[in-house]
């Protein structure tokens, strides 16, 4: 019911959205997100260091706390660590819900704290080199509204 | 020996992603480094996690054979 | 860009986002919304009835009003007219877009309107025959957050 | 002729989906039919469509020859 992986390599969410939703074929609505390295300003690569004793503990409680505030049937977190480069996926949430406003509640939430609170560092790659991304002011302000 | 395990622009302050270090108290550990490496790792937004526990205070922790302590600095998201 | 399509027969959901996915692959984030028949109550079939001259016409004006409204990058609506049994795909809508939030607002966006404002007929099949589906008062109240 | 088109639980009442009649003032249309489906199709939550096209008011509407009305019942989304 709750599915959350940690990638080491590339994953194919074509392929992982089509088993989620064979597995969930009777769920009113599913909310899918995919977040992807953006084409832009240069970048060349992303790289996601994650903490092995922490992260996949982290997003496996965040599921769990998604799962207790939402009546979701079926949750997926999936989350690439390593070097990826523009097009690639980096995060993919699925969420299986009776009802429609549901699914899209537990999918928005947890994102939200997927990007702000679980333990992966990001750096990029430009002609300048690698630089570590600080937090943005706008992780938090995503997190406050959920109370 | 204790493990010290340094995440995102920490690894690159310390030169390396781990080190390790002789057991014992937190802060003999700590005053054995380069100090400009110790006042980055304490810096207020530097969170500690004890074999995969978070830290809510460093005081007082002794390291012992076998431990990890990891230095996190905040998380920059996905 | 915009993509918007009646189907009066079954579609694959998976196909549909996967060629969704390939074409916004350098996209920040993609929103997808997949609504199937449940298995619920009894129902062993639903149908949805169009009218020719509004439905299509009415399902472009709200992905120009959506696409007006927030900066998606792709977006695309499909919907099903006709028979459909528990476990077939209702409704598809994926939004691409730069930033997350964004995606996000404008699949929810374009439920919430597809839902309520949409030249869709409702009936559903049990064992004591066909009947026709009344508005629910929450697919009102979902348009109201929009303001 | 003109043709009358009934949807969504008006096809139940009137019988079938699509009425041909004779073209002229909506009014003239409506008083020709069976009272029962008459009254159903002026309930005040239907509305009606000319050629695909909304219609605020009914009246003074007078079809003519291929026009096309329809009358839509409150709509139970997808």
């Amino acid at each position: 019911m709750l599915d959350v992986r940690l990638a080491l390599d590339a994953f194919d969410p074509a392929t992982e959205i089509a088993a989620f939703n064979t597995r969930h074929h009777h769920a009113g609505g599913i909310v899918t997100f995919l977040g992807q390295v953006r084409d832009s300003g240069g970048v060349e690569a992303l790289e996601l260091q994650h903490y092995a004793p922490m992260t996949l503990p982290g997003m496996e409680e965040l599921a769990r706390i998604t799962h207790a505030r939402w009546p979701v049937e079926g949750l997926l977190i999936l989350h690439r660590s390593g070097v990826m480069h523009p097009g690639d996926a980096i995060v993919l949430v699925c969420a299986a819900a009776r009802h429609r406003r549901d699914a899209f509640a537990a999918a928005d939430f947890a994102m939200d704290h997927l990007k702000s609170e679980s333990w992966f560092w990001k750096r990029e790659k430009t002609a300048k080199g690698w630089r570590w991304i600080e937090p943005r002011p706008e992780d938090r302000e995503d997190l406050s509204r959920w109370g | 020996m204790a493990k010290l395990v340094f995440l995102g622009r920490l690894e690159d302050v310390a030169g390396m992603g781990e080190m390790s270090v002789q057991p014992g108290p937190v802060e003999h550990v700590l005053a054995s480094l380069d100090p400009a490496l110790a006042v980055q790792l304490l810096g207020e937004k530097v969170r500690m996690a004890l074999n995969g526990a978070l830290l809510t205070d460093v005081g007082g922790v002794v390291l012992a054979e076998g431990d990890e302590l990891a230095f996190l600095p905040p998380v920059s998201g996905g």
